[in-house]
């Protein structure tokens, strides 16, 4: 089968090579804050966003994105929900790799953005969510392409960019999919350094390769800790530092999703933002409401209800990771 | 006699169809209720694995997303998703369960697009993770309510592998032996599939449902061989532990079955 | 280039699927002893020994492999220096992937183990660590194989079992590396609980994908720890338990080599090794003494300096990997 | 003036070459002494890895083994040979380090046999990290004695490559372009590669040592394009640090270059 998606995020591993022989690996500080890291992001990049669904989404970055009026991206849109509805929701991008969109998975669908996917407007490759852990996985390699058996025999493989390779020792037939080397990733973060060493705790999805396969990683981060962190006990270097363009200290930046071990996702505002998205005006205010009238993320906090929600949520998540029950 | 609704019957036969030790790659909803009803009453060695990189969590509440922290609860690994899906694709996951916008006979599933799909009457989310379970993992399982508008002859665009065009086809395409759709659960009826044409049959229905109700509610010919058994219904003790330990928030089971 | 290596350890990947299917997945206990866990090991079988040179050894499983005079196996020599040196020593196989054979790195080589390997009594096929890390990397993905740029233009590719194989997206030669599924494969850890859920501290080398490919997987452990230590920190899940066989507490059991954080190797003793080492009848003297009339792996410590010595070589690696420098 | 070995030469020689902020893959012994000299004097953001898995340590002492605990003190990662393997495959790794038991004019190294593979006259370790390093890192550095027995014009078995045959061979063979053999520092003389020709070329000499010294021990003709320079000899510094810091207990610095 011939597919006729449009390949998006593809580069030969050699020029790959060049870039990052060129960039550096001293360890410098990248603190920074939002709005410089959001400057990091150009016209025409393809971006990548870590974290799954609603879990461990770096809303804060997104929110600053939309603020900056960024526009006419490349999105990966991968077991993505809150990070793909927001930029699809601030018109950030008009093509897409896509293997999960809109749906915030037992939560239901924002329907504005809903009809937003189906005006044609955005133009998308599909993919599993498999074949895209896998697309990051071949970059963060350093190959062009990984033989998988996903996929095959299906029209998301023909609306993909993917080809068919045979094996040379079975004769099986497999799906190449092709690397994926994104201009930008973005990974909120449990923990960092000054230098871009950064701690994930819990599911780690793609960002492990994401990091690796992207030109340039801003870290966005609940806290910053020492060093010394890391170089005590180097398994906690889920991403090192020699990968990372700029480090964010955005505490609960992840909110209105799931931090694990820090805070739970807050189900109640994400209904509220599924209900806005019911139609154009009440979606327009609810982004205006929560995104372009806030100067910054604590302010879109304090309209959610500040330290006393923060608090609630940070409960609610205790009893389930620690407690393992609701009380 | 107890009283269910169909997300009850639903989960309740589910539950039913996994031997114990055996592996499962678990959604949210109600694969997931299925699947904690068997851990509590006939898998205790079930192993449940989501995408997002969890492995065998002792689930504390229903998940909202197969990535949130409740995935994580006393889990044994938390790794990533590639991690998972080469755990299926090593063929170490026997049971996917999926749901999809429109299913043909062969157990094809559409979830990306209803209409033309440059300029889609209705888009859905699309693959996500099912067509890598169902390209992959050994069984296949369904569970969707029943209608005419989802049991179609064509569908509009083939998501996720059930068996493409029939006998042989999901070799020649190149995905791997002896996988495929097993079993598909519905608010009227259990459907498995016939070895020779793999195309789906009847196997058991729901108490109260007749078979004119399943053929006018399925848009392609279902293969009956002979008089299909009744399904038992949900027992006290399925329908007591599913209301008060599986899911005692009533976050899946007072859903509506769209 | 044509490679003209022999292909071992070689499976079609639906073959293994069909393994990996009926192994089972319960958690029941794999406790054993050392005695039993040999038995796992068949005639004709291909092993695979996890650690590095002369860190993370299982010498205790492998002394007890020579006293239960195994022969005729396939054995993968990665990276490998004391564990192929007694595997050789006790004649135990007589094919092997060999990436690094013979020397002991910095501390020289035992020679009649070289002159052993001159004999041609010993079928090799040639590869890289490299190569062999991503075989085992391909199995552990449950593919038939892995492009990989290495090995390209060298006698190594012509002596090995790899084939070339063309980008479909860039036009690129790549090598292909046949996937390396072991049939059994022995790993030591420094804690598992019964059911073989296994932590590793410190570098990891192959032993995760060696877990994930192999057909049966041992695991020798420092001590037993309960599942909580998993269940509280799945992050400590270096291998998990539905891929493990069989778990034997064997403390120490890594003697004379380096357990990370636990205790140092031992350099006199490597070295007293490498001088029995210089002739056939002081190297059989040596394995007599420290192998063949030991009754366990204990009387072994015992001829060694027992605890004295073994709590010298923890003072030894606290100095270096706590206190970083000798006193 | 000051005294010292051809090991301490070696390693004062090799140190100079780094760039700060360059990146390397290190073995045990002279590499090892090398960058960690290095590290001390002219590269203090040198990012050192290993291929057993450790990144970014802070050495306490030379290792014995690259997997050794010496290489996880205060590291920054301590993962697996893939991914270090991986690190140099996507380009982020500019320095490898090699030795060899025979070199040629191209720069290719064996370290497997001497005679024939099947029954060698001496059987080597073959090429552990050496292969991948050569192939994939972009500038090879090899520290090796000089001999006419090591520098031979036809070695029996190419291990690792340098310029295989010559221009364009890398290339031809599949390996990444602007790769390849940077420079040789032996007990005699510093070597690099010509640009055009790829084949070995003279570059300094060291302290007391002739040309004739240098062509009686190289079993090719080495490309000597102008008169060469003389190596600066090793510093006072750097002789202390490597005696007082780098190794101590002279585990490397009195062994005897073979």
């Amino acid at each position: 089968m011939e597919s006729i998606g449009e390949l998006l995020g593809f580069h030969h591993p050699d020029e790959m090579r060049e870039f990052f022989r060129k960039k550096s690996k001293k360890m410098t500080s990248k603190l920074t804050d939002l709005k410089q890291a959001v400057s990091l992001v150009k016209e025409g990049d393809y971006i990548s966003i870590g974290g799954f669904g609603t879990v461990r989404i770096p809303t804060a970055f997104i929110n600053e994105l939309l603020r900056a009026k960024k526009k006419n991206l490349i999105a990966a849109c991968f077991t993505s929900n809150v990070d793909t509805d927001l930029l699809a929701a601030g018109k950030t991008f008009n093509k897409a790799d896509a293997s999960y969109i809109i749906s915030f998975e037992a939560l239901g669908a924002p329907k504005v953005l809903k009809k937003y996917f189906e005006s044609g407007s955005i133009q998308l490759t599909e993919w599993s969510n498999g074949a895209m852990g896998w697309r990051y996985k071949a970059a963060a390699m350093g190959l062009s392409y990984l033989p998988v058996r996903s996929m095959l025999g299906t029209d998301t493989q023909k609306y993909s960019a993917a080809k068919e390779v045979t094996c040379p020792f079975t004769g099986m037939k497999y799906l190449a999919v092709p690397a994926l080397y994104p201009d930008v990733a973005v990974i909120h973060v449990h923990a960092a350094d000054i230098y871009g060493n950064s701690y994930i705790r819990g599911v780690l999805v793609a960002d492990v390769d994401i990091a690796k396969a992207s030109k340039k990683v801003i870290i966005t981060t609940e806290k910053i800790v020492p060093t010394e962190f890391f170089r005590d006990n180097p398994q906690n270097t889920t991403i090192p530092f020699y990968q990372v363009d700029a480090v964010v200290v955005t505490p609960y930046g992840s909110y209105p999703c799931n931090m694990p071990y820090e805070y739970f996702m807050d189900v109640d505002h994400l209904r509220e933002f599924l209900k806005a998205a019911e139609d154009e005006k009440t979606f327009q205010e609810y982004l205006d409401k929560n995104i372009y009238n806030c100067n910054d993320f604590y302010e879109y906090l304090d309209n959610c209800g500040g330290i006393r929600r923060l608090e609630y949520l940070k409960d609610l998540e205790s009893q389930i990771i620690i407690e393992g029950g609701l009380r | 006699m107890n009283t269910y609704n169909d997300i009850e019957l639903m989960i309740c036969v589910a539950s039913r169809i996994f031997e114990d030790g055996a592996s499962v790659s678990v959604g949210t909803g109600i694969p997931c209720a299925a699947v904690m009803l068997a851990q509590k009453l006939y898998a205790p060695n079930i192993l449940i694995t989501f995408e997002a990189g969890a492995v065998a969590p002792v689930l504390p509440a229903m998940p909202i997303s197969v990535g949130d922290s409740t995935t994580m609860h006393k889990a044994l690994q938390t790794g990533s998703t590639c991690d998972q899906m080469e755990m299926i694709q090593r063929g170490l996951i026997d049971y996917c369960f999926l749901g999809g916008a429109q299913i043909d006979a062969y157990g094809n599933i559409n979830s990306t697009v209803i209409g033309d799909y440059k300029k889609p009457k209705v888009r859905f989310p699309g693959s996500g993770g099912a067509n890598d379970f169902a390209s992959m993992a050994w069984r296949i399982v369904m569970v969707v309510p029943h209608s005419i508008r989802r049991f179609t002859n064509k569908i509009d665009f083939i998501t996720t592998p059930g068996y493409l065009t029939g006998p042989g086809a999901r070799e020649q395409a190149g995905l791997p032996p002896n996988t495929g759709p097993y079993k598909i659960i519905t608010n009227l009826a259990v459907m498995g599939f016939d070895e020779e044409t793999k195309r789906m049959t009847l196997e058991s229905i729901h108490p109260g449902v007749s078979i004119d109700d399943i053929k006018n509610n399925t848009g392609f010919e279902l293969i009956i061989k002979q008089t299909p058994k009744q399904t038992e219904p949900p027992t006290q003790e399925e329908l007591r532990i599913l209301r008060e330990e599986v899911d005692p928030f009533k976050a899946v089971i007072e859903r509506k079955a769209e």
